[in-house]
């Protein structure tokens, strides 16, 4: 029906790896969307190991949660950001970018203008728990 | 009306809307959004043509030959206007932008003059924000009270509620919803009207939704002010409407000042116009008001009542069928409900319902639907909404069946 | 450009507007009102009925494509609108109904909060209701004053009389026209913007006359605030516009309540969005936005320069015949000028003028112009006003000449 | 050109035959158009022998006032609220009258909705001034 919702990105909806509030964690961003009322709050250690969120949304924006917490352990704060824009960059022109992985998945929502935020949401979620780190 | 009747006519009022020919993402369109904004016929996009290929100049204020009949055109859908809601008088119609404006100005004018600090607004749970954020605006820039009546699980408003709410007699407006455009509810703007005078409340009636699914009669319901936008009704964006009474509307200061809403301009001192122009300043939206003549014409020449039995079929057809779908939950059960549908589905975000329906041709809504406060009340942060206008037909409700059934088969 | 050029351009420009081939009492229609609204281009109808017949749905609420192809071409046009006045943001414009309610806006919301009681506003001697009732209403509702800067005999704007009105520091806002709609004067904008803002003012710039006329720089005038109308730009009915630095709008609190217009509502408190959405609240006038991309596409396709240059001929060659009519008087005469001519005739009222040349086909207006106090400045009760616009040719001038002699002749 | 301005308005209002202010009057009444800041008074002797105006105004406004000047001469208060309401639905609809007389020279406003208004402004203030008679 739509490449968007690949097989990957419906397997991290129904079972995200990385959900849920953490009993430890140094750093929190959160993100709201207006337009839905969707949230997602991203929970960060200061070493980076390990990335939860919590979200509480669509596909779209779940998946993208899940796989940034994959895709991000173990990175400094500045290859976070990097990363950040490299997604931001991929899923705006929809153009999948070999260093983003698994997250290319979510490129094709560049096709569908009013859901690009919900991929974008976690990761400007990251970016506000970046500046507490 | 047999349904093969019913079946010809609705197939041949589509052919006056042009759009319902178009193909989305090679599928064709099933438009089930018009109670966001509605579809315009031939009729309405000819009207506005007409007036600028032929006949166009500002009103009012010219004495030439397209000026007096652009003025005459503008003026004649005051008139329209009247009749379709029954009004007592042409003068008791107010052109704004949208039912936004309509509320805005009667919070700004009526209600800063009208009411005291400590009088209370009442509006319902299940009121768009048009209906409810210029009433808190009111309350904190003029000291008003704000309070909300609760609705019932089916989505009604709840009666105990109301005469709490009003049980101090310091409510001086009601300001309340006809249909809501979440749960489809009508409310009993007749009972609600005799509540509201009895208490010594006046009545504001969002009609928006309600005025495009049945016949409106502000004076049978007698009601003080009643809003609606011309875009849900089949008409051009840019154009609403503003009923009041005559009395209230001559007690009403000026909104916005400017050219055609005074009597005489000095530097000291101006004096206002009369209704309605005391209230439309500057150039109005002289095409879009007649391009809204025609779409009155156009319902009117249909018949608000065969509109209204259309829907009421679709609705009851759409209320039958969506149900066995597995996982989806309709919000909202009132007794008297019309064609605008919010439902949920068990692991399917409404986000995801609506792009994966659109991928199909289908267009629904999702997300609040400018109710955030109803939301919360019916434990959702959003919800998918589908919604029915006299062109949708039993078809488009089995491709929507159809196209729900594939996303929860995704999401299974 | 030579004449011939010229001529042959705008025969050719003429026929991109339909109206002007219509007849008037059997008269070819000589339109020479356009200062009050202008005719509109095929470009700027067919984009409206392209919207129409092809894509139209609500904005900024919806997942679908429709809703997504709206709002893209909705959302466009902020940036034809900031690329055309030069604005450095898209998020500084904001649409609204017309250049009146961009000046409401402005009054009720910076007004009501930037200004305190005591506070002065001035404006000159030739303003428009539009730039001068809401400033009294202002006045009269939160207490500050509102100061008139007096105009030479010329009609330009008395340097005196403006460092008198600044001399104790007071005053707050300049809202100064830049071309009066009376008069054709253009004031000197930048010259006053640099004076506004040395004396610790704002300055807000009436652009709908100019706009139309010449090419519109808000940030080398260093404007705060600047408004105009679509309507007298080739564009619709129902769309204006309010520039405003991103500063300003920024700290503005909202002007109406609804839809569109907030981040978060609950019963109790709700926030607002960012500019320019805080300031759009309800459905706007979608088509008419994007009519009013068309309009701007339209001028910008034949260059600011090169309408201003054949503006700038056409209006020095009736101000070199018109004044051979007997007992012809223009009023104002200021250095720069452009093609807005307001003239009163011995004997003959203003408004038999009009009359007795809307029988001859030819189109203008008569009154006092929304500019009542101005009027008695002159030491008159109405003036006729012929106006031009990029379609509008010699002939029509010779014309006018002509219908003017035949009035002149019955009321000798 | 039009026959709204015929050879006896056009002369009315060169020549007004009943304009300016009188030393003495019983009763006046005030008429204005916010259209054009057109004015014009009405004058009356208790008798009703005898009607001035005062006209600021167009053509058409002058020539109605003086016409009405004539006609209404020597009638009684009643008579002339006849007169005013035959006037003004002759002019609405375009339809001459008998009765009128003269005043059958402006029927053609009919034909201008706009100027309408400038014919019947005397009429009005004639109506005030008779309630103060
Ligand atoms: C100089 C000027 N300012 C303001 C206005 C008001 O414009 P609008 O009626 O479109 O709000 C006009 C036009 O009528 C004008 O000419
Ligand atoms: C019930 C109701 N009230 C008010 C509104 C606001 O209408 P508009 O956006 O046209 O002002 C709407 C539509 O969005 C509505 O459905």
């Amino acid at each position: 029906m739509s490449d968007l919702y690949q097989q990957i990105v419906l397997d991290r909806t129904r079972h995200p790896r990385h959900a849920g509030r953490p009993a430890h964690f140094d750093a929190r961003g959160e993100g709201a969307n207006k337009l839905c009322g969707d949230k997602v709050s991203i929970y960060l250690t200061r070493e980076g190991m390990d990335l939860h969120h919590d979200a509480e949304g669509c596909a779209i924006l779940t998946a993208s949660a899940d796989l940034m917490a994959d895709a991000a352990a173990g990175k400094t704060p500045a290859q976070m950001r990097e990363l950040a824009a490299a997604f931001t960059q991929a899923v705006t022109s929809g153009t999948p970018n070999p260093a983003l992985g698994a997250l290319n998945a979510l490129t094709p929502v560049a096709d569908f203008p009013s859901r690009i935020g919900c991929a974008t949401l976690p990761w400007r979620a990251l970016e506000e728990a970046l500046q507490d780190v | 009306m047999s349904a093969i009747l019913e079946k010809v006519n609705i197939e041949a009022l589509r052919e006056d809307f042009p759009i319902l020919k178009e193909k989305v993402h090679g599928k064709d369109l099933v438009f089930l959004d018009s109670a966001a904004s509605a579809q315009k016929p031939r009729a309405v996009i000819e009207a506005m043509t007409h007036v600028m290929t032929s006949q166009y100049a500002n009103v009012h204020r010219g004495l030439h030959y397209m000026s007096e009949r652009t003025s005459e055109a503008y003026e004649a859908v005051r008139d329209k206007v009247a009749g379709f809601i029954n009004a007592a008088a042409r003068d008791e119609i107010v052109f704004t932008r949208n039912a936004t404006e309509s509320i805005n100005l009667v919070a700004y004018t009526w209600g800063r003059t009208a009411l005291k600090p400590g009088d209370v607004v009442a509006v319902t749970e299940m009121e768009h924000h048009a209906n409810l954020v210029p009433w808190q605006m009111l309350r904190d820039a003029h000291g008003t009270e704000l309070r909300i009546i609760k609705i019932t699980d089916s989505g009604e408003v709840d009666w105990h509620s109301l005469e709490d709410v009003f049980a101090d007699g310091r409510v001086k407006l009601l300001a309340v919803t006809q249909m809501s455009n979440v749960l489809g509810t009508y409310t009993p703007v007749e009972r609600l009207a005799k509540f509201a005078h009895a208490h010594g409340a006046k009545i504001l009636i969002d009609g928006c939704q309600a005025i495009v699914h049945r016949k409106i009669d502000v004076r049978a319901v007698d009601a003080d002010f009643f809003v609606f936008s011309g875009h849900k009704l089949y008409g051009p964006s840019g154009i609403g409407v503003l009923y009041a009474k005559a009395d209230i509307l001559d007690a009403m200061p000026p909104f916005m000042g400017g050219g055609d809403m005074i009597a005489h301009v000095s530097y000291q001192k101006s004096t206002w116009a009369k209704p309605p122009h005391r209230f439309e300043a500057g150039t109005p939206a002289i095409i879009e008001t007649i391009g809204l003549g025609a779409a009155i014409d156009y319902v009117n020449a249909i018949g608000m009542e065969a509109i209204a039995a259309h829907e009421a079929a679709l609705t009851g057809h759409a209320l039958a069928v969506l149900p066995n779908i597995e996982g989806l939950r309709i919000l909202g059960s009132a007794q008297d409900r019309g064609g605008v549908i919010s439902f949920v589905m068990k692991d399917a975000h409404p986000h995801d319902i609506a792009t994966l329906l659109d991928r199909q041709g289908i267009a629904v809504r999702a997300g609040h639907h400018c109710a955030e406060p109803l939301m919360g009340r019916l434990g959702v942060t959003s919800t998918a909404r589908a919604s029915f206008a006299l062109y949708t037909t039993r078809e488009e409700i089995g491709a929507l069946a159809k196209g729900l059934e594939r996303v929860r088969k995704m999401f299974a």
